[in-house]
């Protein structure tokens, strides 16, 4: 597996090409990406993403096996970064390669699910308006127990 | 042992790290220890059930023991991804 | 919503970026990447795919219409290739934009599952024994119950 | 009226494409019709739950109607994706 916590941007589509070109024997490739934007229109200016260097790297690996150990999966990509973002940046990615689509859309989602809530990052929006930091939404946490 | 403190957990309390040269018995301890120390502490650790923990970098619980630990971090839940 | 069906080869990083960039306020993109693998190791040459070119793009336009209706969508896009493929060769991806995530994967999966029965695409695996069509898995039709 | 064949069937029936002057009542005359002609449609037709059919480019079933149908098509189960 390959996991990256970074603050550095990085290319999606070279990752995505990179990822396929590495895998063989694997017919199914999903990838997620999470972008930056302006959901309300309120003018966010920036995102601000702080992390626990100590642990990020260690919960990814966690989640990245754990996905391994239930499907069938040739390989898992996670880049995530940090420091700040600013709209249409992209803030992370995840890529599953696996012989058959449902394995490799089920460790995706599953991958999303838990480093949403598991994984120690943390959000703040900056807007005209002031900085705030993004609440965990009860969605987020519920989305968990299907797993 | 280290303390830890993330996004506005850091901003209330004013530092990213401490050092605790006692050793508090579970992490609820530790935590009544803080709180009994100043305002912002008291404030920062007013409600538990906004707050998570990891005790050397994994996930745990408010009553989990401290014994052999050597940092611990308090955050809000996260929102990664 | 952007439907190709074509015989040339496409760049699915390219794609993944040029399909990110244009979108606005869509915090999340799901992508799936259909690769051509000799899943069997037992020398596959070629795949070739035919298709139904009256049908096809209305087929797959259907499809998208109908996962637009049932998720709240950004955009979709899915290409699909026919004719001669090769080992390691891109087959065909689709793409989804929302604001939430769980709306890309489900509107993605969607997609595939409907792609796979019922857009007019038929698959001949040339090995070195000979050719032969893959035949339709019972389980890709069982997959269509779910939604 | 024309009629197509896709993947197997095309090739078990030995053309893509073919024009039927008659106008069949329903799929399932026009299947009958077939089957009638020679040995290598009788094949190609002879387990219907191995194929589909599409009437007018729109996945239909073998009681539909061919009243005004411009084309009708045969193929196996499709495989795509």
């Amino acid at each position: 597996m390959d996991i990256r916590v970074q603050e550095a941007a990085f290319d999606l589509g070279a990752e995505a090409n990179a990822f396929v070109a590495r895998q063989s024997r694997m017919g199914a490739v999903v990838t997620f990406t999470g972008i930056v934007r302006d959901l309300d229109g309120t003018s966010l200016n920036a995102m601000e993403i702080e992390h626990y260097p100590g642990m990020t790297r260690k919960a990814l690996e966690k989640i990245a096996q754990e996905a391994r150990d239930r499907w069938s999966l040739g390989d898992v990509l996670i880049i995530h970064r940090y420091g700040t973002l600013h709209p249409d940046e992209v803030i992370m990615m995840v890529a599953t390669a696996a012989r058959h689509r449902a394995d490799a859309f089920h460790a995706a989602e599953f991958l999303m699910d838990f480093l949403k809530s598991r994984a120690p990052f943390w959000k703040k929006e900056v807007t005209e308006a002031g900085a705030d930091w993004v609440a965990a939404k009860d969605a987020d946490e519920d989305a968990l127990t299907r797993w | 042992m280290d303390v830890l403190y993330f996004a506005w957990v850091r901003e209330r309390i004013g530092v990213p790290k401490e050092r605790i040269d006692h050793a508090p018995a579970t992490v609820m301890d530790l935590v009544n220890d803080l709180r009994a120390r100043e305002d912002r502490y008291a404030v920062a650790f007013s409600d538990l059930s906004a707050l998570r923990v990891a005790v050397d970098q994994e996930l745990s619980d408010f009553d989990a023991s401290l014994a052999g630990a050597r940092e611990v971090a308090f955050f809000p839940p996260m929102t990664g991804g």
